[in-house]
C-alpha cells in the first residue's frame, strides 16, 4: 500500500548508503537505492518514502499497456451514471 | 509521468469498464486491501461505474487506520516531553488519541515534525545531538525497508539519539483474519502493489488456495485498478482461486530480496492489535533486542496508558469490510474529517474520510 | 460529544496551524471567532465595500521562505492585495505596506524586499502610499510579515460577488492551478526537492478590466484561489451563490511539474494555493468574448473552460472524473499535510 | 570611519530592535533602506493622501503583554489607526483588521482581543470592514500581531501636517504624558513593578473634530506621540516644518507615577510612548478658540499650552528646564534601554 | 515623590543660583565625579547658569565609560556562545567593543538580557538550569553590594551556572590619579552620593589635605547640586579644604557598614585599567578565588583578545577633564550616539553623549 | 554615583536575603533590603539596582531644606541666559 509513484533515475551519488536523484518530470528528489543495487541512470524506479522500492520492469509494463490498448472500444452509452 | 500517466487515460478507463460489465454475470464481492487504493477508488468514482450489484469493499490497508490507540498514545507521552522532537509522515498527526493529537499536542508546544523518508529524521537527530529524535514507524510491509535502513544508518553512524516507536504491521495475517471472520463476504482480493513489490506474492498463494479466493495483485492507477478487479472477476467467473499479478512492471513474484533481508535484520515477527479490529496473531514487526538503545519503547518510560476508544465508532467493522461508514452513527454528524472519532475519518484515504469527501450519504452509498 | 465521553477529542480551545490554511478550520474560526465579534457577515468575499463604489482589502503574508522562484514575500503582498481588489471589479488605486520584522534581518533583505514591492505595484500601476515597521525580538518572528492594504473604485458595470454565480454559468479558471504553492514547497529546506516549477504571482487587476470591458455585469463572480486551491474558491462561490458547479477533472489546467509533485507528496493539486491566477463565473452568453478577451493578455492566456453551474444540491462541487464518474470536489480540513502512507 | 578604522563598529547589516523605536535609527532605516525604494519622500506623516481629500494610513502592532491596563492590542490597534486618520484631520470612514496567530494561542484570547478591536471601533463610530487571520508556526510569533488600515475622509477646512507649523504657533499636548509606555512596562513580567498607571490609549478622532470646527485651517500640525514619545513628535515637527520649537519643562503633563517610574528606570519621560494624546501647533489667534474645544471634551480635558514656536535654529527643540536654562530635546536613538548606573 | 521633588523647585534653584553669583569672585573649576550628576547638570543646564568663568568638568564617574575595552571584549565572546545568556545593565547594551556591541550581537542571535538587578540575573540561571547566565558586573561602590549579593545568593542558594563578569572600580584612587596628573585643573570635588552612601566619605578626607581640594558629597536633583556647588565655592573662597556633606539625608561619615561587609567578603582590591584613562593601581575590585566558580573570567576561555580603540577619540582626556567633547574632531561628526566611537557617547550621562544631546557645539560650549 | 532613588517602604517581606516592596509615588517595586536591616514599613530608603543603600534621615533632610528654603530671594534678571 502507500504512496509509490515512477520517477526517472537521474544521477546516482557515491554515498553510503546508495542514493541518487529521481527526476518525477520536472521535479527532482534525493532518493535512497538501497534497495535497487541494479538500478542505474536512466532507469524508472518505483520510490516510497524516500526509497526506491522497485525497479520498473519496461518490458512489462509494455505488455500490460498492450493489452490494455488491445481491448475492444465500448459504446459510450453503456457508461453510467 | 511516464508509468503513471498512461493509466489514466480515460478511453481506456471506459473500453475497461465495458469489458467488466460483459464479463460480470454476478454481484461479486471484492476487496482492495491498500489504502491507497481505496483513495484512488472513491476518487475517482470507480466503485460507482461498476456493474451493478458488484461492490468494493475497503479493506484495512490504512496504516493510519490501524495502528493500535496505545501507540498514539504513546508517541502523544513521548512527544510532550521538552527534551523530545517527534517526527512522523504526515498522515500521522490527525489520528485521534484517547486525549488529542500530535498536531494539538503540537499547538500547545510540543516539538512535532513532519518527515517526508525516515532517513530525514536520522538527520535531524544528527543535527539537533541534545535533543531526543523519535521517528513514529508506522505502516505496512512497504515502509518496513525504509524503517529499518534508519534504524541500521543511526546505528552506523552512532546517531545514539535516534529512536523508532515501531508499529509495523503485516497484511496476510490480517487477510487471513479476515477470511477466519463468520461474517467474511469477500470473494476475491486486490493485494497492494507496492507491499508485493517488497514481499512478493509467495505469501497469497495459500491464502488463495486454503479460502478459494482470487488474488490479483494490483497497481494504484484507475486502469491498474479496473483492470485488476477484471482479472479477479474474470477468476471468479471461471472458478479459479490463483494469484495473478496486474502490476507486473513493479511486482515480481519473489518480491524485493534486499528489501527483505533489511526487514529482516532489523525486525522480527510479533503479534499486534490492530486498531478497531483488535489483536492479530503474527501480524506485526517490532524491533530486534540488539536494536533496544533505538527503540523509543524501550527508552521512554511513559508509565501507564489508559485508552479509550469512543463508543460510536464501528471502525472495525468498517476496516473488516462487514460495514459501510454509512452505517455508522457518528457518520457525517459528530465524526467528520474535522472531528475525527476514529481513524477511518482522518487520513483521506480512511474509508470514512474517502467516503465522507466524495459527498457520499447513507441514500447515496 | 459530550464533555464526559471518553473519547478522542480534536483540539478545540487553541489555534493550530490549519486554522489558517484556508479550508474548514478557517472558515471555522471565522464563523466562529471572529466574524461573530465583529458584527460582520461571512467573509467571503476578497474585499469589501466601503460606499457604493470603493473597494478595500488587507492581508498579511507569512510565507517562508521569503525568497522563492517567481517572486518574494514583497512582489507577493502587492499582488495579493491587488488581486483581491481586482476580484471585486476594481481598479486599485493605492496601497500600503505594514512590515514586522524579526531582530537580525539583514537590512539588504530588507532593501531588496521593498524593491520588489515598489516593482510590482509600479508594473500594476498602483502606488504604495504608506507603510509602517515595527521590530520585534530574536525568535518572535521569522524574519520578516508583510501585510499591505489596498484602496480601490470599482469598473463601471463590474458587480462581480462571491454570490453572484447563476445556473448556467460558465466556469472559467485563467491559467494552470498549483504553480505557487509547489513553488514554496519547492523552495523549502526541509522537503529537499527541487521542481521545474515557478510560482505565478502576478497582478490580475489588468486582465479583470478586460474581462469587465467583455462581460460587464455578466461576469457574475471572480475568485483568486489562494489559501484553499481551486477547490477552495468553487466551494466558497457555490456556497454563497446557492448554486451547484460541476468541474471536468481533465479541463483543469495542472503542470505536469505540479501534477508529480502533488503525487509524490500525497497533495491535491486543487487544494494547492495560487498566486497568479483567477476563477470566474460567467453568464453564458458573455462568456465566448470574455475567454477571448483573457486569452488575449499573457497572463490569461491559458484560459480554460473547466464546467458550469448545473442543477443540484446548492454549494456543493462535483468533479467529473477522469474515468467518466463523479465525486464531490471536497475542502481542505486544516493544514494540507503530505500525506505518505 | 573608513573600513580600514580598527575601532569600534556601530551594526550597520541588520535590524536592530531600536529600528523599531521611533527614534534616530528607525528614521535611518527609512530614509536609507524604505522610503528611496518606494519612491516616497520622507513618512513624515501619520497618514497619506489619496487624492485630494482622502486619507489613508496603517500600523502593525506587536505589543508585549496583549492585555496591559486600559487595553489590549485590539483596542490599541484601532486606536492607533483612527488616531493616524485623525491627525490629517481625517473623518475615519472604514478599517480593516489583519491578524497574524501564532500556533497555540487559546482561541478564547482571540475573541477577546477581537471582541474588543470591535468595541473599540464602535465607540470611535468607525466600522470594521474586512480583515484577515493568517496562522504562523510555534516559535515564529510571540501570540499575536495585529496590522489595521483605515481610511478616512478629511474634514472641511482641515489642513493639518507636520509640515504645516509656523513661527508663533502655540504648541499644546492634549493631556499627560508617558501613561501608555509605563503601562505597558509595569504589565510586563521581567521588571517586576507596579504601577498606578493605565494606558492613555482612546480615540482622538472627536477631539480634532472639535479642533478643526473651533480653529479650521489654523489647526497647523497635528501629530500623536506613539513610538519615540512627545520629543519625537516635536522634533519631527520642527524639522519637517523647517521651525525651532520651545518647550516649558514644568508645562508638560507628567503624571507622578509616570515621572517615579521614568526616575526608576532612567527612562526620559518624553521618550516614552502615547496612545491617547496629542501634540497640536495653532495659529495663535485661534490658541484660545482651540483649547476651549478641546478642554470641553474628555479626552482633551488635560489640555496644556507647553510651548511656542520661536525665532532659533530650523528643525531644533529646545526645553526651557526647571531651573530655568536651556537645553536640546534630543530624539532617542534606538530603543529605550532602562538606564540603571 | 517625596524626598525628590522638594529637590527640583525652580524657586530655590534660582536662590541658590543668585547666592553662588554672590559668594563666587573667581573663575573656579570644580569638578563632579559622577556620571548621574552630570546628567542632571547638563540636562538641566546647570551648568549654563554659572557664574561667568566657573567651570563644572565632568569627571570619570560613568561606569559605562570607564570600563575597559577588554572586559566589553570578554563579554561580547562570553555572550557568543550558544549555551550562554548574557545578562546586563541596559547602559551596557550599547558600548562599543572592538568590533561590535551587545546589542548588534543580539541582533546576531546571541542570548542578551536586560537586567534591573543582578538577583534578576541569579533567578534567570535558576529558571534556565541548562544554560550558563552571565551577569556583566561593571560600576562603582554603589553597584558592589548588589553584584556581592547575587554572588552571595547564587553561592548560597547553589546556582552553580551562574557567575559575574567583574570589573568593579573605586572612586578615591581615581580621584587621587586626577590630581597627581600635572594637567590637573580641577579645583574641587562633588564627591557620588550613592557612593558615599555605601563607603562614607573618610576616604575623602586625606584626599582633600594632601591635594588641597575641598570635597563636597553631593546628592543629584537640581538643588543638590546648586548646593554642592555652593557649598564646595565656599570652601574655595574662604580657602579651606575639607570633607562636606550636601546629601546630609542619605549619607552618614562611615557609609553602609553592612554594605561594605558585603563587598569585603566577595570581591579584593586589584589594579584595574580604566577606558581611556589607562591602569590606576588598586582601583577596582575582583572576586575573591574561594568565589572562582562564579566568576565568568575564570570559567569562560575566550582565547586572546586583541582590544583596539578608534585613534580619534580622546574619551581619557575627556574623563580626565583636561578637554571637553566639543573638542574632539570626531565629536558630532564620525562619533554621534547612534554610532559612538567612544564609550563617554554611549550612555546618556557619558559626557560626549550628554553635551551631543544638549545641542552642544564647539561655539556654543 | 548611578540612578538611586528615594521610596517608601511598604511592605517588609520574610524573605532571605531581606526584601519587601518600596512605594515611589504610585510605584511599587520589590526592593532588597538586606543593607538597610533597620529600615522598617513607612521609612524611605534610597533604592539602587533594586538593593535600599541607605535609609533616609528625615531631620537631615528637614534641615537641608531649612537651610534651603531660608536662602534670600533673588532677582530675577540676574539670572540668565
Ligand atoms: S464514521 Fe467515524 S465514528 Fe463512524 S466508524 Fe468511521 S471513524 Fe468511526
Ligand atoms: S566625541 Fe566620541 S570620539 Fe570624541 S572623545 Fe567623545 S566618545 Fe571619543
Ligand atoms: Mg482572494
Ligand atoms: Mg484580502
Ligand atoms: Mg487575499
Ligand atoms: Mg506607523
Ligand atoms: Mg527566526
Ligand atoms: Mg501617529
Ligand atoms: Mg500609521
Ligand atoms: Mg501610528
Ligand atoms: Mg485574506
Ligand atoms: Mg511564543
Amino acid at each position: 500500500m502507500c504512496l509509490g509513484i515512477p520517477g526517472r533515475i537521474v544521477t546516482v551519488d557515491d554515498t553510503e548508503p546508495r542514493s541518487g536523484t529521481v527526476d518525477f518530470d520536472g521535479l527532482r528528489r534525493p532518493v535512497c537505492l538501497v534497495y535497487t543495487p541494479e538500478a542505474e541512470v536512466g532507469d524508472h524506479v518505483i520510490v516510497h518514502v524516500g526509497f526506491a522500492i522497485a525497479l520498473v520492469d519496461e518490458e512489462e509494463a509494455a505488455r500490460t499497456l498492450a493489452v490494455l490498448r488491445a481491448m475492444p472500444d465500448a459504446i459510450e452509452t453503456e457508461l453510467g451514471p | 509521468m511516464k508509468h503513471l500517466q498512461e493509466y489514466r487515460d480515460p478511453v481506456l478507463a471506459r473500453r475497461l469498464l465495458a469489458e467488466l460489465r460483459t464479463t460480470a454475470t454476478a454481484p461479486w464481492t471484492i476487496m482492495e486491501v491498500c489504502g491507497g487504493q481505496t483513495h484512488t477508488i472513491v476518487r475517482q468514482g470507480i466503485d460507482r461505474l461498476l456493474p451493478a450489484g458488484m461492490r468494493m469493499i475497503h479493506g484495512p490497508g490504512c496504516p493510519v487506520c490501524v495502528t493500535p490507540l496505545e501507540t498514539i498514545d504513546r508517541a502523544l507521552a513521548i512527544a510532550a516531553r521538552p527534551d523530545v522532537i517527534l517526527t512522523s509522515y504526515g498522515d500521522m498527526l490527525r489520528v485521534p488519541g484517547t486525549s488529542g493529537d500530535l498536531l494539538s499536542l503540537k499547538a500547545r508546544g510540543a516539538d512535532v515534525r513532519v518527515v517526508y523518508t525516515p532517513l530525514d529524521a536520522v538527520r535531524t537527530a544528527a543535527e539537533n545531538p541534545g535533543r531526543e529524535v523519535v521517528f513514529l514507524a508506522v505502516g505496512f510491509e512497504t515502509t518496513a525497508p525504509a524503517n529499518a535502513m534508519a534504524v541500521l544508518h543511526a546505528a552506523a553512524t552512532g546517531v545514539t539519539n535516534f529512536s523508532a516507536l515501531v508499529s509495523q504491521v503485516l497484511v496476510p495475517p490480517a487477510i487471513t483474519a479476515l477470511m477466519d471472520d463468520p461474517d467474511a463476504q469477500v470473494q476475491a482480493f486486490l493485494a497492494a502493489g507496492h507491499v508485493c513489490a517488497v514481499m512478493g506474492w509467495t505469501e497469497y498463494e495459500p491464502i488463495a488456495r486454503a479460502y478459494g479466493v482470487p488474488v490479483v495483485v494490483t497497481g494504484f492507477e484507475p486502469l491498474d485498478l479496473l483492470e485488476g478487479v477484471l482479472m479477479a472477476v474474470r477468476q471468479l467467473e471461471q472458478g479459479r482461486a490463483e494469484v495473478e499479478n496486474q502490476y507486473a512492471r513493479a511486482v515480481r513474484r519473489s518480491g524485493n530480496t534486499a528489501a527483505q533481508d533489511a526487514i529482516r535484520r532489523v525486525f522480527q515477527v510479533t503479534d499486534r492489535t490492530w486498531r478497531g479490529i483488535g489483536p492479530i496473531p503474527a501480524s506485526g514487526l517490532a524491533l530486534r533486542p540488539e536494536f533496544a538503545r533505538h527503540d523509543a519503547a524501550v527508552r521512554f518510560e511513559v508509565g501507564d496508558l489508559v485508552t479509550r476508544e469512543s463508543p460510536d465508532c464501528i471502525a472495525g467493522d468498517v476496516l473488516r469490510g462487514t460495514r459501510l461508514p454509512t452505517d455508522c452513527s457518528a457518520y457525517g454528524r459528530t465524526c467528520t474529517p474535522r472531528t475525527p472519532l476514529g481513524a477511518p475519518m482522518v487520513s483521506s484515504e480512511g474509508t470514512c474520510a474517502a467516503f465522507f469527501n466524495a459527498g457520499r450519504t447513507p441514500e447515496h452509498r | 460529544m459530550t464533555s464526559s465521553c471518553p473519547v478522542p477529542h480534536p483540539e478545540t480551545e487553541r489555534v493550530l496551524l490549519g486554522h489558517g490554511s484556508g479550508g474548514q478550520l478557517m472558515a471555522e474560526l471565522l464563523t466562529d471567532v471572529i466574524t461573530p465579534e465583529l458584527g460582520l457577515t461571512a467573509p467571503l468575499e476578497d474585499a469589501a465595500l466601503i460606499g457604493l463604489n470603493q473597494v478595500f482589502s488587507t492581508d498579511s503574508y507569512v510565507v517562508t521562505p521569503r525568497f522563492f522562484p517567481g517572486g518574494d514575500i514583497g512582489s507577493l503582498a502587492v499582488h495579493g492585495t491587488v488581486n483581491d481588489l481586482a476580484m471585486r471589479g476594481a481598479r486599485p488605486l493605492a496601497l500600503s505596506l505594514a512590515y514586522i520584522v524579526e531582530e537580525g534581518l539583514p537590512l539588504s533583505e530588507l532593501r531588496d524586499i521593498t524593491r520588489s514591492a515598489a516593482a510590482a505595484a509600479r508594473a500594476a500601476g498602483v502606488p504604495i502610499v504608506t507603510g509602517d515597521t515595527k521590530v520585534v525580538g530574536r525568535g518572535a518572528a521569522d524574519g520578516l510579515y508583510v501585510t499591505t492594504t489596498g484602496v480601490g473604485m470599482r469598473l463601471r458595470d463590474a458587480r462581480p460577488s462571491a454570490a453572484g454565480a447563476e445556473p448556467g454559468d460558465v466556469v472559467l479558471v485563467s491559467g494552470p492551478v498549483g504553480l505557487h504553492g509547489i513553488a514554496i514547497l519547492s523552495a523549502r529546506e526541509g522537503l529537499g526537492f527541487d521542481a521545474d516549477v515557478s510560482s505565478d504571482s502576478r497582478p490580475l487587476n489588468d486582465l479583470v478590466a478586460a474581462m469587465i470591458a467583455a462581460g460587464g455585469a455578466d461576469v457574475h463572480a471572480l475568485r483568486d484561489p489562494t489559501r484553499g486551491g481551486l477547490a477552495g474558491s468553487l466551494n466558497e462561490i457555490a456556497a454563497a451563490s446557492g448554486v451547484c458547479v460541476e468541474v471536468v477533472e481533465s479541463a483543469v489546467p495542472v503542470p505536469v511539474p505540479v501534477a508529480a509533485a502533488c503525487d509524490l507528496l500525497g497533495l491535491d493539486p486543487w487544494h494547492v494555493a495560487n498566486e497568479g491566477c483567477l476563477v470566474a463565473f460567467v453568464a453564458p452568453g458573455s462568456a465566448d468574448a470574455v475567454v477571448a478577451a483573457m486569452r488575449a493578455l499573457p497572463e490569461g492566456a491559458g484560459t480554460a473552460v473547466v464546467g458550469e453551474v448545473v442543477e443540484g444540491v446548492a454549494g456543493r462541487v462535483l468533479a467529473r472524473t477522469l474515468v467518466g464518474s463523479s465525486r464531490v470536489v471536497d475542502v481542505l480540513v486544516g493544514e494540507q499535510l503530505p500525506r505518505i502512507c
